[in-house]
């Protein structure tokens, strides 16, 4: 398959090209990893922006109202509008609050969740970064923002946000094992850890959620995203109705309004990323290679809004249950189903690692039935 | 390209005295919560360490492995066992002065003596790529003993700390 | 079991968000308020109003001070009317609501002895200043009879009707919808 | 890179010790000590990572070693976060100074 370059990188190259003329060389390095930098902190907010109107509008057809058309067609300027009341929203610190530690949560909590997007591949020639550590440097950045929500958390001085912050640790630390052991077959099949080559080695259509290891691996890496970054059905440590608002419980304006902007970054971040070691990227046919990312992409993050807009709360016990007893040890023994299809010859490995998939599914399903806690009885109720 | 360099290695003092600097707030912050935070900037900077020594993936385990697992249950302990915030509780002991002037006299001739040595720079490694394959092929093949290891270690480590740390029925 | 149930709720909000687009009426059940507006239901009761018959200076309280005194937020202040020689007349001379303050509990339309006063449907009444544009004078408050009629035509049939067989002379004398240069004498009712 | 010369890293990697001894000498809250041996287990593997770049044999065997270390440097976390939480809870201290019981 012939790619041609994307229309960013063409224009990027061109400015370069330009400025190659009269600037001295170290200078057009500079202004080359500035480009980049600039393209994703725009890039970033702006699809934050548009993600908050996308998961009203969802979310509000899934319950029969229109969600929000009242700021431009189809209220398309209500971003722009909620933005402009964010910033002018009187900025309220609580009085016993750690000062400096309420001040830098909601900045640190977007460090993280902008730095992903060096990795992503947007598109042919289209990553900020190609570090030949791409993938583990995107799970090893997620998790800086554990710590971030759990700053902001212990700095409010405020009991509901310190519940909202240990939920939140507890669960991420938690849902991180399985989502990197849901990411080993992958490394292993393609035998790199760039998001680059990862694209690479799926294209022409072999992606690998048509393998049956990629098939549950995408649903456990996707699930496991889906927890990180706290949205619902996970959406434990901000739970509404038991604990207020949770870890950002005493944050306004905008400071509020950059933790939102860290999660929707967060949750395009893992929906990119699922593309990426999943559904083949940026490759497909016809379209450019960024319109098949971004399509692919949303298409994920429908996903997620349709989670949002369906399922009930996880109980506490149900998650942590749901991460140890069902994820991991599928996870783990996903990957003996990958090795499989590795050493196998072409059409004998299909039958062979989904007959062990299918095997090991129910396996682990019923052992983590079997220790599922028993139905409650209310005493009291009755 | 010169310029390029001097920026690196300007950015690379810079993160060390970051890191020097964090690592003096661990040790003598009153606020442990705060004294967790700065130890997680002394992990950074010395992840930024291993990168300007062209070890990227060790510098991205560092992350993922201090940062995300060892720090969250180290701020975990904290918030289980004790008033974090409360600074009227001392948080030194008396040995501080001697302990410093000792360590101070230390450094002095450690740093005096490091200056004096000189190295002898292997180019070969100097230029040598390390990556995920090659630190793969080298636990799987040479370490592959101290490796194995090193997991029943880590093993029956988790076991106790389960055994220890769990409340007794 | 299964994580079916998982995936049959997830199709029911699928169906929903495709029926939303397909076909709005059925999926979309919100109204689009300042430009559409629900038809209220004819006992819908928002804060109360003074009738008046033809003209407002023809009103139906005489100031006998009942609402106010059952008032259970106590939102009504009446002053009556005085001549010049500092007799009472049946008449207000202040009627104020306090509509800060009214609960919209329809109490003293139940005990009107007068038919006075009654509920309305406006219910857009928003403000600046609760102190005192929520503040209804005597002024503000009275509405012809025929805008009871209009909104209410069933009670307004109903209490009519007894006001005429009861022989309350005056006012009652012409049927609600009527014209209001029909209006009765001006004479205040002895009763 | 090519800049910075061996000495830097290792004069880095003695102060970071030299601090990291220090809190461990002169901290009485257990996960204070706790934590200035993480900062001294770090100023060690940066040594093994530079000396593995710039004097050894081979390159990946100093970042062996550092993986080991980062390992053994879990585990250590885990027993005594454990200990310090079972200790606390048996004694309601976690200064140094006051637990005490086997102290003559």
């Amino acid at each position: 398959m012939e790619y041609s370059d994307p229309i960013f990188v063409v224009i990027k190259k061109g400015i370069l090209h330009f400025l190659h003329g009269f600037l001295p060389e170290w200078t057009v390095v500079i202004i080359s990893i500035m480009l980049s930098i600039t393209a994703i902190a725009i890039f970033g907010p702006v699809t934050m922006m548009y993600l908050t109107w996308l998961e009203r509008k969802v979310v509000g057809r899934m319950q029969n109202r229109w969600g929000p058309n009242r700021v431009g067609i189809f209220g398309l300027l209500q971003p722009i509008a909620d933005g402009i009341k964010m910033l002018t929203k009187e900025d309220i610190v609580p009085q016993d609050a750690d000062k400096v530690t309420h001040f830098l949560a909601p900045v640190m909590v977007v460090i993280p969740a902008l730095l992903v997007f060096s990795v992503i591949p947007f598109g042919r020639g289209m990553t900020a970064v190609n570090l030949n550590v791409g993938l583990l440097f995107f799970l090893a950045i997620s998790t800086l923002t554990t710590i971030a929500i759990f700053m902001g958390s212990w700095g409010s001085r405020n009991k509901f946000s310190l519940l909202g912050g240990m939920r939140a640790v507890a669960q991420m630390v938690s849902y991180e094992i399985p989502m990197v052991m849901s990411v080993v077959p992958v490394i292993l099949a393609t035998g790199t850890l760039s998001t680059v080559s990862i694209v690479e080695a799926q294209l022409g259509g072999k992606w690998f959620i048509f393998t049956p290891w990629g098939f549950f691996a995408a649903i456990v890496f996707f699930l496991c995203g889906v927890a990180e970054v706290n949205r619902t059905p996970f959406d434990l440590p901000e739970g509404e109705s038991e604990i207020i608002a949770g870890f950002h419980t005493e944050y306004s304006g905008m400071k509020f309004a950059l933790f939102y902007m860290a999660e929707f970054m967060s949750a395009f971040a893992i929906s990119g990323l699922t593309v990426t070691l999943f559904l083949g990227g940026w490759g497909g046919p016809v379209l450019p290679s960024w319109a098949w990312f971004l399509l692919k992409t949303y298409a994920l993050i429908f996903i997620m809004i349709w989670f949002r807009g369906t399922l009930p709360r996880f109980r506490v016990d149900q998650l942590m249950g749901f991460a140890w007893k069902l994820l991991l040890p599928f996870t783990l023994l996903n990957i003996f189903v990958a090795a499989l299809w590795q050493i196998l010859p072409s059409p004998k490995n299909l039958l062979v690692s989904g007959i062990a998939e299918a095997v090991i599914l129910v396996i682990v399903f019923f052992a983590s039935r079997k220790d599922s806690p028993t139905k409650r009885t209310y005493i009291f109720a009755d | 390209m010169d310029v390029l360099h001097c920026l690196a290695r300007f950015g690379f003092i810079a993160a060390t005295l970051v890191t020097l600097a964090a690592a003096v707030m661990v040790v003598s912050l009153r606020n442990i919560f705060h004294c967790a935070l700065a130890l997680i900037l002394v992990l950074l900077g010395v992840a930024a360490t291993y990168i300007s020594l062209k070890a990227e993936f060790f510098a991205v385990i560092q992350i993922l492995l201090y940062v995300g697992a060892i720090m969250t249950l180290v701020i975990f302990a904290i918030m289980l066992t004790s008033k974090i915030a409360d600074t009227t509780v001392p948080q030194t002991n008396r040995q501080s002065l001697v302990s410093f002037a000792i360590l101070a006299m230390f450094d002095v001739f450690f740093i005096g003596s490091v200056i004096k040595t000189s190295w002898k720079v292997n180019a070969v490694t100097m230029a040598a790529n390390v990556d995920a394959k090659v630190l793969g092929m080298a636990f799987m093949n040479e370490y592959v003993f101290p490796f194995e290891i090193i997991s029943v270690v880590l093993i029956v480590a988790l076991v106790g700390a389960i055994i220890l740390g769990r409340s007794d029925q | 079991m299964f994580g079916f149930g998982v995936l049959k709720g997830m199709s029911v909000t699928l169906w929903y968000f495709i029926l939303s687009y397909i076909y709005p009426k059925k999926g979309i059940t919100t109204v689009q308020y300042p430009e559409q507006k629900k038809e209220v239901q004819e006992r819908f009761r928002n804060f109360p109003f003074l009738v008046y018959e033809g003209t407002p200076d023809n009103m139906r309280c005489v100031a006998c001070d009942i609402c106010a005194k059952e008032c259970p937020p106590k939102c009504i202040y009446i002053i009556p009317e005085k001549d010049e020689q500092g007799r009472i007349q049946k008449k207000p001379a202040t009627f104020d609501i306090d509509f800060a303050i009214c609960m919209n509990c329809g109490i003293c339309e139940e005990v009107c002895p007068f038919d006075a006063i009654f509920m309305d449907h406006d219910y857009e009444l928003s403000e600046y200043d609760r102190l005192s544009d929520l503040m209804y004078q005597r002024d503000d408050l009275l509405k012809p009879l025929e805008h009871f009629a209009k909104i209410r035509p069933t009670d307004c049939a109903v209490i009519e009707e007894k006001r005429a067989a009861k022989g309350v002379k005056g006012r009652a004398q012409t049927p609600p919808p009527a014209a209001p240069s029909s209006a009765g004498p001006a004479q205040p009712p002895v009763t | 890179m090519s800049g910075i010369p061996v000495s830097y890293y290792v004069i880095f990697s003695g102060l970071l010790f030299s601090i990291g001894l220090y809190g461990v000498l002169v901290r009485r809250h257990v996960v204070g000590i706790l934590m200035s041996i993480e900062i001294i287990i770090n100023a060690a593997n940066i040594n093994l990572v530079a000396f593995s770049r710039y004097v050894a044999a081979k390159p990946e065997m100093g970042q062996v070693f550092a993986a080991f270390v980062i390992v053994l440097a879990a585990s250590a976390a885990a027993v005594g976060l454990a200990i310090v939480l079972s200790v606390y809870r048996n004694r309601r201290t976690i200064y140094t100074d006051e637990i005490n019981l086997l102290k003559w």
